[in-house]
């Protein structure tokens, strides 16, 4: 467990220029996660546009993993449908619960390939995962809340 | 007895079964309902943890506590396997059965499950561990509790059935620590379910000696303890359906269960956590792990069945001597390895003291069950208790030593 | 640091400290505020216990069951002794810290102590463990929670003291598991006394630290927890004095807590056994007996004294890193051996990670005490942790790895 | 430890035919002791004439153990003053606990020393000292009454 392997270059660069970090006004859903382990939190919001995720704005208290993550999961995820959000955090979620075994594909996860080595340390898949899952949850109240709003109007 | 299971092999793994007591005579265990002993397996297993990996679990991110929360939730993952658990994180881990049931009647009440003119149903034949709890829900939310009685058989009165539309809760046992009946649990939690209460099973001597399936019993809750299934004490199991566990409040406060803490207020984890306020049990889930491990390396079908064969023979043995009178079920029917009898004229005191004498272990007094003890009018028995390393030698020592008791007390 | 302490003799008895970690590199342990490592000695303790004594206690009268009842309540016997109680039964075995602090909060919220408009003072360096059921025993019972604040310097803010007449519960720790700090305990008990009100201590880190003298501190209440003072997981201890702990109610119900059971209603034994429902922390209490053994063979004046040598070297060495804050008391005065720190540019958890690659365990995370973080506005520190057999060789691999780490974070 | 050690020719004696058995009316204090480990119980009166301990009546369920001693509490105490019967009691307590190493003095204990051998079964101490527990409670509340009735005649 080479602690290189963790600390990609590209993971460096993510956690010290966060891409679209901050919150922006707006956003169609906003929610708090926080690792219990550790204390780290995030308050993200989804801004959407019909089904396409406009923006992805959020606020991280976290560490190198945790920071770089919510920068990947801006740039993979905004711009792109809520369906195709989610396709490519399934993918995350499974090279990151993968123990080392799952080979990512770059095609899907770009930037986030470099979380591969995230998977040897167990104890770090939460940090990578905690912006994943806040947006997950986000999508899924600002869908929700879009649906609703549908069927009342 | 199956043919693959070999009792003296089993043996070998248990070193006190070695043990010589006092006068030089061999150690005969039949005290296994009080507690299992322990295979070097087991023990093994602990010291492993200890000397090599040991460090505190969830919050450590070193190289030891990720060895440390690994082996620890692989103890949660083997316990969840090991009871056909739908997933591991309905498994909470307590320190013993007893605080099991303790947490399920306390968030039970806390989430106002139970109130005045509502009833909990329990039996006559339960351990202590599994009436007061009740009855002190019972006194803490006005609600009543109502019980089955028995049969003089020793089973549970099922034609007068206390289950009704004002019944909340049904909490029995699965098998009885001193009757040795095994109850028709499935059925119970059926009963319950149909008039919408919930169902929580005492397992504590089930677990141990046949095969659990959770999804045919369909409980809402199970409970069980390490030490007597050849685990280590300081950690019991309380399972419970996700969903359920998931809705109910907290039962002790601190660190591991919480999500966020200010001063104000605190909010909590999902479950387990939830559940698992402060330092877990950890080298005890180890032990815990490698118990189930060494009961599925056995196969808990051959282990049901030696129990089943040496009870057979130890009931046969029993009832023929005159003045015995075995307290509980006397065909080897639905029956676990617990015998508990009564001998005219010695009482179960001085029985066990005689045994003890030959180096035969048994227990005698009430064995936290005072309100079957009642039920039978008896105050205390002897009870011999068997598990997956008894011999029939070892029953043939006990049945020695009674009448050589007999002779002593001239009785 | 005392002649007599020789800590390489010490480190002999911890096979764990000879352990090699990924890339070769020896284990540096400097996370014991999180647990302890256990000596050789407790390890084989649990290990004969369960190989040739182990049996139920109090309840068997065979050979083994009174070996086992008299190891276990020998382990009680020198928990007493240890920290001075006047009766051996002021001993209650918990399965942790938390669970002691619970059963408190419980008890004496089901026995009326505390009502709407009354008070509990806790303060704002507590581990979740003193806060969590405080919060639930006032939101139970209508109280309302109170707290001493922290100096600048991460001491109590004594100036302004919440403790006033309508106060009924003060509980405070002895020593911070994460800012260090020693608090003044003894005060604070006399304050709760002067204004009738309980007074519990939170002696987690202090029992393992500093000699611990109960008629000294006159406190009610004092719980602490066997896995950090070189004792096995899955046991704690609430001390109580006796008078109070037998005019207060049951916490858990079921078996060894019972005088009599009958279905409709139960009685319940003196304490410590009416705290102490189910099969008790057998082999764990056998083990903490062989803890305090150890402790009190080494002399906790010694292990104080060692203690304090060590983290006067390490404050001394990590303040000379700039960058590096160290959050809580920067004299080693009236201070344990836990010291957290940030480090500018590196989150806490990145540190321990690249600590970790250097062979060097330590904490990073809220260390179950987030309002003590917010007093300091950081969400989370990395924590270095000593204990009795960590040595000044440590301290440097600490300060060199931290430098290191300084290096590959650029900062 | 040998058992016979324990069950001495003498106890099996009181235990077979136990001295002052059976509850008699009248009694200037009732208690209900229990020993919790093994449901053991005794109900005990006792009847006073004055300082004196004029009876000592009981209804006893249990071993051989705590049947024997209760015959052997009401030979060594009935007759006696209370104040006596406590002394018997230290002393007959001293012996239980002693683990063995306590030499029983027969002046005072007469039949009692046969309980020497108890001493050595941790175990079985309870059983040895139930009723004597629920003398000592019972003379207690009677001469408590006695001195409340006194003064308030
Ligand atoms: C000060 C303090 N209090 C309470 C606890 C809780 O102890 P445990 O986790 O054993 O319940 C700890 C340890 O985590 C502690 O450091
Ligand atoms: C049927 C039954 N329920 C509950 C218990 C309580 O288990 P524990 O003492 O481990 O809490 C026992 C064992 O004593 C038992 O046999």
């Amino acid at each position: 467990m080479n602690v290189d392997a963790l600390y990609q270059e590209i993971i460096l660069d993510h956690y010290k220029r966060p891409h679209g970090a901050g919150l922006r006004d707006g956003g169609d859903a906003e929610v708090h996660h926080v690792n219990p382990t550790c204390g780290d939190e995030i308050t993200l919001r989804v801004h959407l546009d019909g089904d396409v995720v406009r923006d992805i704005s959020y606020d991280a208290q976290g560490c190198s993993i945790s920071q770089a993550s919510a920068s990947v999961l801006n740039d993979l995820v905004v711009g792109h449908t809520v369906a195709e959000g989610f396709t490519t955090l399934d993918a995350f979620q499974e090279l990151m619960q993968g123990k080392g075994q799952v080979e990512p594909d770059e095609d899907v996860l770009e930037d986030g390939i470099a979380f591969a080595g995230v998977a040897q340390f167990p104890a770090r898949v939460k940090c990578a995962l905690l912006s994943w899952m806040a947006f997950k949850d986000a999508a899924t109240q600002a869908t929700g809340a879009q649906a609703a709003g549908k069927e009342s109007s | 007895m199956a043919a693959t299971y070999d009792v003296a092999q089993v043996r070998d793994d248990f070193p006190i079964l070695q043990r010589r007591l006092a006068g030089d005579l061999p150690l005969v265990y039949l005290d296994s309902a009080n507690t299992s002993q322990k295979p070097r397996q087991v023990v093994d297993a602990i010291d492993a943890h200890y000397l090599a990996h040991n460090a505190n679990v969830a919050r450590a991110m070193h190289q030891l506590g990720a060895e440390a929360s690994e082996a620890f939730e692989l103890g949660r993952t083997k316990v969840a396997g090991f009871i056909g658990a739908n997933r591991r994180e309905e498994v909470v881990f307590t320190k013993n059965a007893s605080e099991a049931l303790n947490l399920v009647a306390r968030v039970l009440g806390d989430a106002g499950a139970v109130g005045p003119g509502d009833e909990i149903v329990i039996s006559q034949m339960e351990h202590h561990s599994n009436i007061v709890p009740w009855q002190l829900l019972a006194e803490r939310t006005g609600a009543t509790l109502r019980w089955f009685g028995l049969t003089p058989e020793g089973r549970l009165d099922l034609e007068n059935d206390p289950i009704g539309e004002r019944t909340k809760i049904v909490a029995v046992t699965w098998v009885s620590n001193m009757l040795g009946t095994i109850n028709p649990v499935a059925d119970l939690v059926a009963r319950a379910k149909a008039v919408g209460a919930y169902s929580v099973v005492d397992a504590s001597q089930a677990v141990p000696q046949v095969p659990v399936d959770l999804a045919a019993l369909d409980a809402d809750f199970v409970a069980f303890t390490g030490h007597k299934m050849v685990g280590p004490t300081g950690i019991g199991v309380l399972w419970g359906r996700y969903d359920l566990l998931a809705s109910l409040p907290p039962f002790l406060g601190g660190g591991e269960m919480i999500e966020t803490v200010t001063m104000e207020r605190s909010t909590f984890a999902a479950p387990p956590a939830r559940f698992e306020a402060g330092t877990p049990p950890i080298a005890q889930a180890v032990g815990l792990g490698a118990a189930v491990d060494y009961l599925s390396s056995l196969g808990m079908e051959n282990v049901a069945a030696h129990e089943q064969a040496v009870t057979a023979y130890a009931l046969e043995r029993l009832l023929e001597i005159d003045g015995l009178t075995v307290v509980g079920p006397t065909e080897p029917v639905d029956r676990g390895g617990a015998i508990s009898f009564t001998l005219d004229g010695v009482h179960p005191h001085d029985v066990a003291q005689l045994l003890d004498s030959k180096g035969v272990a048994v227990r005698a007094g009430h064995h936290c069950a005072k309100p079957a003890h009642a039920c039978f009018g008896v105050q205390s028995t002897t009870r011999a208790s068997f598990y997956l390393y008894t011999t029939e030698a070892e029953i043939d020592a006990l049945v020695a030593a009674i009448w050589h008791t007999k002779k002593y007390f001239g009785a």
